[in-house]
C-alpha cells in the first residue's frame, strides 16, 4: 500500500483498468501513441505529449488506441458519434486552450444529445485534458478553462488534487454515462504521492474535506488545493483554525459539503487557479451569498488569477498564480 | 429496371410522404399552428430516399437542419416527428427538439442538426463504432453544399481517409448555403473536386433522378461494408423552396426556378420512369398520393391533440445520473 | 426626435454611421449581403438572415461588404488578421451558439494579441450575434453565452436592451480599440423604440440607473432590464420601492455603479437570461458578497435559467425563461 | 545564377543565424537557464530564408510554434528575441510572450502561434486588409504539414481563393507532426493534392535548396501581387531535432534521421552551390560563423543582464482602454 506513484502514472494506471474491464472503453487523441504502434519497426512511441499513455498501444492495439490527426474538431465529434453510437471513448486533448479548436462538440453535440432527444441516446464520453499555469508555456497553452464547461449544461467536469484521487475520478469519469471533462492540473501531474492497487472510483459530485477546522473554510479544487493546505498550516501556525475543502468535480457541485463548511466556520475563502471573471470561485461564491446568507460571518474572499492572459517570463507568471501566501492575504482581509 | 412493383410502392410511398409531410407544415405555419426555424426539403427527395434505401436500422445516418426528409426515409415515424414539431411530450424528442434535432436512435437516426457541418464528425464517430465493434454496418452523413466550407468536413473526411472507415459522405449541392449561390461561396465547380484533399472515391449523381442515386449509393455503401474505406457521394439537386419557411427568396433567379421546379421535379421524374417500367399505373400513384394524405391528416389530428410536456420536463433528461 | 426604430433598424443604422465615418470599417459575415451586390440582376440581398444588414452592399460595395463562406472559424480569424493590420471590421456571428466552430480566434488571438505581444498591437475587432430564447429555436440557436466571452481576459463584451441603447453602444464597440463581443438578444430585436438620430457613442463599462428605488436593486442587463422593469412596477404597487440597474457591458464590469445600488438598498436580486454555472448572475453575486458585504441585509438572489439545454416546446421554453414573476418571487424568498 | 555576392553574403549569414541562435538555445536549456517549450527549426532554414527574401515590412507572415525561423528571416532583431526567450522587458514582447509568441508588427511579424494552424486565418486576414486598402502588399502563412488536416487551414484557404486574396500558404512538411509521421495522419501523398479542394494553385519546392524555394516563393508572391490569387507551396524538408527541446525522439528511424543531417543540410547545400558560383569562398564563410557566433554571443549577453518585468507588469497590455 506503500506504492507511490506521479499522477501522469497514475492516470495511466487508470486508463489500464478501463480498457481491461471494458472492450468497449478506446483511446482517442493527437499522438496518444505516436504514429500507431511501433513495436515491429525498432522504434518506440512516446504515448503522449507528456508520456501519460505509454505502453498502452502495446496491450491494447491499434483498433483501440488511435492517434488523431491534428483535428481536435475531428477528434471530438468522433468520440462522440462513437459514444452515442456503443462506444465508451476516452479522448484526450492534449490542452484545454485547444478547446478553441473543438468547442461545437462540446458545447451543442455531447452535452445536449441527451436533452434534445428527449432522453433517448446517451453519450458516455471522457475528454481527458491538461490545464493551468506554471510551466512557462505562456497565453496559449496555460489556461485553466473548466469554469468554460462547467457552465455548459449536460457536461461534467472533474479536476484531481492528487494521483490517488486522479486515479479513482479518472475511473469513475470514464465509466460515468454522461460526458466527462476530465482536468489534469499541470501543477499536480509530476506530483508523487500514495496510489491504492486495483480497481476503485471516487464517486462524481461530493466533496472531499481534506482537513477538519473551525475558523474559516478554504473551498479549492486541482492544483489548489496543496496550496490551501500550506495556508491552512500557516494560519493554525497563528492561532486559526482552516478546514480544507476539495470539491473534486465542478459540475455537479457538492453544494451540500460547501454550505456545511460554511456553517460550521462562518467564513469563507474560494481558490481557484483561473481567472476571476464567471470562474468557478465566483459561483461557489454566490452559491455562499445565497443558500449561505445566514452563516456568513464577513465576506466571501475569492483568489484566483488575475483578469489577463497568462504570460510567459517566469516573474510574471508567478504573480499571476494565486499563491499560499494569497490565501493568507485573503484570510486576513476578511477582518 | 431491377426493382420489383413493391419496392416501387415503397420508393414512392416515401417520397411523397415527405414532400406531404413538408407541405402539411407550411399549411400549419400559415396556420399559426407551428413554431420554431423550419427548412423544407423539398426538391430534395429522391436523395434521401435512394440512399436509405439500402441501409438498416443497425446503420446510422446524421443529418441537418434541413433534416425532415433523412428521418423519413430513415424509417423515423411520421406520426411522431409531426407531434414533435408541435412540441408534444408524444413526440420523436419528448417536444425537446424540434425540427433541427428530431432524432430516433433505435432507428439508426442520429438527429437532425442545427450546426452546420455539426452532423459529419457524429456519423464519422459512428463509423469508427461500427469498425471497433467489428460489425458489417455503415454510417451515412448528409450535408449541403455550404457546409463543405466548414472545418468539420475537412477534419471528419481526414479521419474517415486515414482509417478507411465504413462511412459515406453525401453532399445534397442545392444550389444555394441560405441565401448565397453555391458559386458565390465555393471555390470549385463540383463538390467531388474536394475529395482529392482526402484521396477519397468521389461520385456525382443526378439528385433528382432516384434511380441513379440509388445505383451510385449501393456502390459506395457495397464498398463501406467491404472495408474499401468511405466516398464522397454529391447529388446535384435544387431546392424548391426558401432556406426556411418564412424566406421570400428576392435573392434568386426566378426563372431558373421555375424551371427546376416545373421540369425537373423529383417525385415527376421518378413517376415517370416507374410507369415506364410498367410495373406501376397512374392510378397507383394517386392511390398512394390518397393514403399518404390521409396518414398525415391524422398525423395532424393526435399531434394536435397530444399532451404538452410538463413545465417540470425542463429539468429532466439533462443527465444520466445528477449526483 | 419622436422617431421609432426597432432594434434590427438601429443596429442597420449604426453599421452605415460607422462605415461612412470610417473607411476602414468592413462588414464580414455570412449572407450579411447574400451573394454579394445583387442590384444588377434583377434580384435582391436578403442582408443578413434576420435583414439587419439590408442595403449596405448597395452603398458600400462588395470590397468593404464581404459575405463569407459558412466558415466561421476562418471568418473570424480572418476579422482578427484584418484588424491586427489596419481594418476595424465588424464580423457577423450569425447566432452565438455558433462560438463552438469558431472560438479559437476569440479564445487565443483576438484576446490574446495585445497582451502576448508586449502591448505592441491593437486588434479593434467588433463581433456581432445574437443571443437568448424565445423563438422555439431550440438548443443549438438559443443559447445566451456572453458569460463564455466575459470570462476571457482581453476581450470586451456589450448586451444592449433597447433600440436607442444597441445603436449608441454598437457606434462605441465597433470604435473601441479592443475585441468586442456585441450581442443582441432576440427579446429586443424586434423591441421598437425612440432612437436619436445621427453620429452617438454610449461608452463602454458604464452602467445605467433605469429606474430609481430605494429597497431592493435589480441588476439586470439586455431583454432582461425589461423584465426588471416590470417586476418594479409591481413591487411599487405592493410598496417596495426597486431600482433597477442596467449593466450595458458585462466586460468591462462597472462595479462602482452596482456597489453603490447595494449601498442604498441593502439587498440585490441578479437577472439573467442565460444557464446559472459561471453565469453574470452569479459572477455579480459574487462581486456584492465580497466588495458590497457590509451593504447586505438579505441573500443576494440570482434569477436565470435553469442548468439545461434551451427545450424546443412552446410550454418547456416558457418554464425555461427567466420572467417578472420569477423576480418577484426572488424578492419574496429575500425576506 | 542570378545572385550578387552582396545577396548570397545576407542570405547565408541568415540562415547561419537562425541555426546558430537555436544551437545557443540548446545550450542554455541545458545549462538550466531558459524556461518554456522550444520547437527548433534547424533543418528547415532555407524556407523561412527564401521567401521572405521576397517580402518587405509592409508584407505580413504568420507563423506557428516552430517560429525562431520565421522570425529572423523577417528581420526581427535576434537580440531582443533573445530577451524574449530570456523572458526579459527588454524582449520583443516584453517578456510577455515567449517562443511561440515572438512577433514585431513593425516588421510585418504577425507571431509566432501556439495553435496549430491559428496563424492561417490571421494571414489571410492580413491579405484581405491589404486588398481592401488596396495597397501592392501580400501575406505568407508558414505552417506545418499536420497544421493541414486543421479546419482552420481548409477555412482559410477557402476564403484567400474565393477572393483571389494576395496571399502565400507555405507548408513546411518535415515529415512529422510532433512524434507522428506524415503518413501516418494525412491521407494524400503530397500536400499540394489539398489545393484542389480550393481550385488553387500549388508548388512543390525542395525545402532544403534556398535556390529552389526562392524561385517558386518568388513566382507565386509575383502572381500574388499581380492580383492573380493565392499560391499553395510545400516545401519537402526534415526536422533536424525532436519535436520539442527534450524530445528523445525514440520513435524515429535513426537511419533515416542521420541521411537528412549528414547529406541534406540547407546550410551544406547553400554553402556548395554558393561556392559554385565563385562569388563566395570557404574562408568567406567561416568569416560570417564567426561574425554570426559574437553576435549571438552577446545577445546572450545582453538578455542575461537585461531586467525582468515588474510583477505588477501582470496587468498591463490586456486593453487599449480599460474603462
Ligand atoms: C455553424 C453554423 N453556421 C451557420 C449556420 C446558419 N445556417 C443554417 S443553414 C445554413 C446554410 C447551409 O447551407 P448548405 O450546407 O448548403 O445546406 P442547405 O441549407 O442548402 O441544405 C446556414 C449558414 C448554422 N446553422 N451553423
Ligand atoms: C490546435 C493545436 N493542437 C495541437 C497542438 C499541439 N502541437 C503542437 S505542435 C504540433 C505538431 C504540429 O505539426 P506540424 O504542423 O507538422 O508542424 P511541425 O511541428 O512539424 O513544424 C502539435 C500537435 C497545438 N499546439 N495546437
Ligand atoms: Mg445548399
Ligand atoms: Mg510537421
Amino acid at each position: 500500500m506503500a506504492r507511490e506513484l506521479s499522477t501522469g502514472a497514475a492516470i495511466n494506471e487508470a486508463i489500464v483498468i478501463a480498457m481491461r474491464s471494458d472492450p468497449t472503453v478506446i483511446l482517442m487523441g493527437e499522438d496518444v501513441a505516436g504514429g500507431g504502434d511501433r513495436s515491429k519497426e525498432g522504434t518506440e512511441e512516446m504515448g503522449g505529449v507528456l508520456g501519460t499513455t505509454r505502453g498502452l498501444v502495446g496491450e491494447f492495439g491499434m483498433n483501440r488506441v488511435r492517434d488523431t490527426p491534428i483535428a481536435e474538431m475531428g477528434l471530438l465529434g468522433t468520440a462522440v458519434g462513437a459514444a452515442a453510437t456503443g462506444l465508451r471513448p476516452l479522448a484526450e486533448l492534449m490542452f484545454i486552450d485547444f478547446i478553441g479548436t473543438c468547442l461545437d462538440p462540446l458545447l451543442n453535440q455531447a452535452s445536449k444529445l441527451r436533452y434534445m432527444f428527449g432522453g433517448k441516446v446517451k453519450v458516455p464520453l471522457t475528454v481527458r485534458t491538461v490545464t493551468g499555469a506554471g510551466m512557462q508555456a505562456a497565453a496559449q497553452h496555460s489556461q485553466s478553462l473548466y469554469w468554460m464547461t462547467t457552465g455548459i449544461p449536460g457536461l461534467k467536469t472533474v479536476v484531481p488534487s492528487s494521483p490517488a484521487e486522479a486515479k479513482g475520478l479518472l475511473l469513475a469519469s470514464i465509466r460515468d454515462d454522461d460526458p466527462v471533462i476530465f482536468c489534469e492540473p499541470k501543477g499536480i501531474l509530476n506530483q508523487v504521492g500514495e496510489v491504492p492497487e486495483g480497481d476503485y472510483e471516487i464517486p462524481l459530485g461530493q466533496a472531499h474535506v481534506v482537513r477538519e477546522g473551525g475558523d474559516v473554510s478554504i473551498v479549492s479544487f486541482g492544483a489548489t488545493v496543496a496550496l490551501a493546505l500550506q495556508a491552512a498550516t500557516a494560519l493554525e501556525a497563528a492561532g486559526t483554525s482552516a478546514e480544507v475543502v476539495d470539491l473534486r468535480s465542478l459540475s455537479p457541485l457538492d453544494e451540500t459539503t460547501i454550505l456545511a463548511s460554511l456553517e460550521k466556520t462562518g467564513r469563507m475563502v474560494v481558490v481557484d487557479e483561473s481567472t476571476p471573471r464567471c470562474s468557478i470561485a465566483r459561483d461557489v461564491a454566490a452559491l455562499c451569498v445565497d443558500k449561505g446568507f445566514d452563516f456568513l460571518d464577513a465576506p466571501v474572499k475569492c483568489v484566483t488569477a488575475p483578469h489577463a492572459p497568462v504570460p510567459f517570463s517566469a516573474v510574471l507568471e508567478k504573480a499571476f498564480m494565486p499563491s499560499a501566501q494569497d490565501i493568507l492575504d485573503a484570510v486576513g482581509e476578511m477582518g | 429496371m431491377d426493382f420489383s412493383r413493391d419496392a416501387l410502392i415503397r420508393t414512392y410511398r416515401q417520397m411523397r410522404t415527405i414532400r406531404r409531410f413538408e407541405e402539411k407544415l407550411q399549411e400549419l405555419v400559415a396556420a399559426g399552428k407551428l413554431g420554431g426555424f423550419l427548412h423544407l426539403y423539398a426538391g430534395e427527395e429522391a436523395i434521401a430516399t435512394a440512399v436509405c434505401a439500402h441501409l438498416s436500422d443497425g446503420d446510422h445516418v446524421g443529418s441537418t437542419h434541413r433534416g425532415h426528409g433523412h428521418c423519413i426515409a430513415k424509417g423515423v415515424d411520421p406520426r411522431a416527428m409531426m407531434a414533435e414539431l408541435f412540441g408534444r411530450s408524444t413526440g420523436t424528442n419528448k417536444g425537446k427538439g424540434g425540427s433541427m434535432h428530431i432524432a430516433d436512435v433505435e432507428k439508426g437516426m442520429l438527429g437532425a442538426n442545427g450546426i452546420v457541418g455539426g452532423g459529419i464528425p457524429l456519423v464519422t464517430g459512428a463509423a469508427l463504432s461500427a469498425q471497433v465493434r467489428g460489425t458489417k454496418n455503415v454510417a451515412v452523413a448528409f450535408f449541403g453544399d455550404g457546409a463543405t466550407n466548414q472545418g468539420q468536413f475537412h477534419e471528419s473526411l481526414t479521419m474517415a481517409a486515414n482509417w478507411k472507415l465504413p462511412a459515406l459522405y453525401v453532399c445534397e449541392n442545392n444550389g444555394f448555403g441560405e441565401f448565397t449561390p453555391t458559386e458565390f461561396a465555393i471555390p470549385v465547380k463540383d463538390i467531388v473536386d474536394r475529395a482529392a484533399s482526402y484521396g477519397m472515391r468521389a461520385v456525382i449523381a443526378d439528385g433528382m433522378d432516384f434511380f441513379d442515386v440509388f445505383e451510385k449509393a449501393g456502390n459506395a455503401i457495397d464498398a463501406a461494408r467491404a472495408g474499401e474505406g468511405p466516398t464522397l457521394l454529391e447529388c446535384k439537386t435544387y431546392r424548391f423552396c426558401g432556406h426556411f419557411v418564412g424566406d421570400p427568396t428576392p435573392y434568386r433567379n426566378k426563372q431558373e426556378a421555375e424551371d427546376w421546379i416545373q421540369n425537373r421535379d423529383p417525385l415527376d421524374i421518378f413517376e415517370r420512369k416507374a410507369a415506364e417500367s410498367g410495373l406501376l399505373l397512374g392510378d397507383d400513384f394517386r392511390t398512394i398520393d390518397l393514403e399518404v394524405d390521409e396518414l398525415l391528416n391524422e398525423a395532424v389530428d393526435e399531434a394536435e391533440k397530444a399532451p404538452h410536456p410538463a413545465p417540470e420536463d425542463v429539468l429532466t433528461d439533462v443527465y444520466v445520473r445528477y449526483s
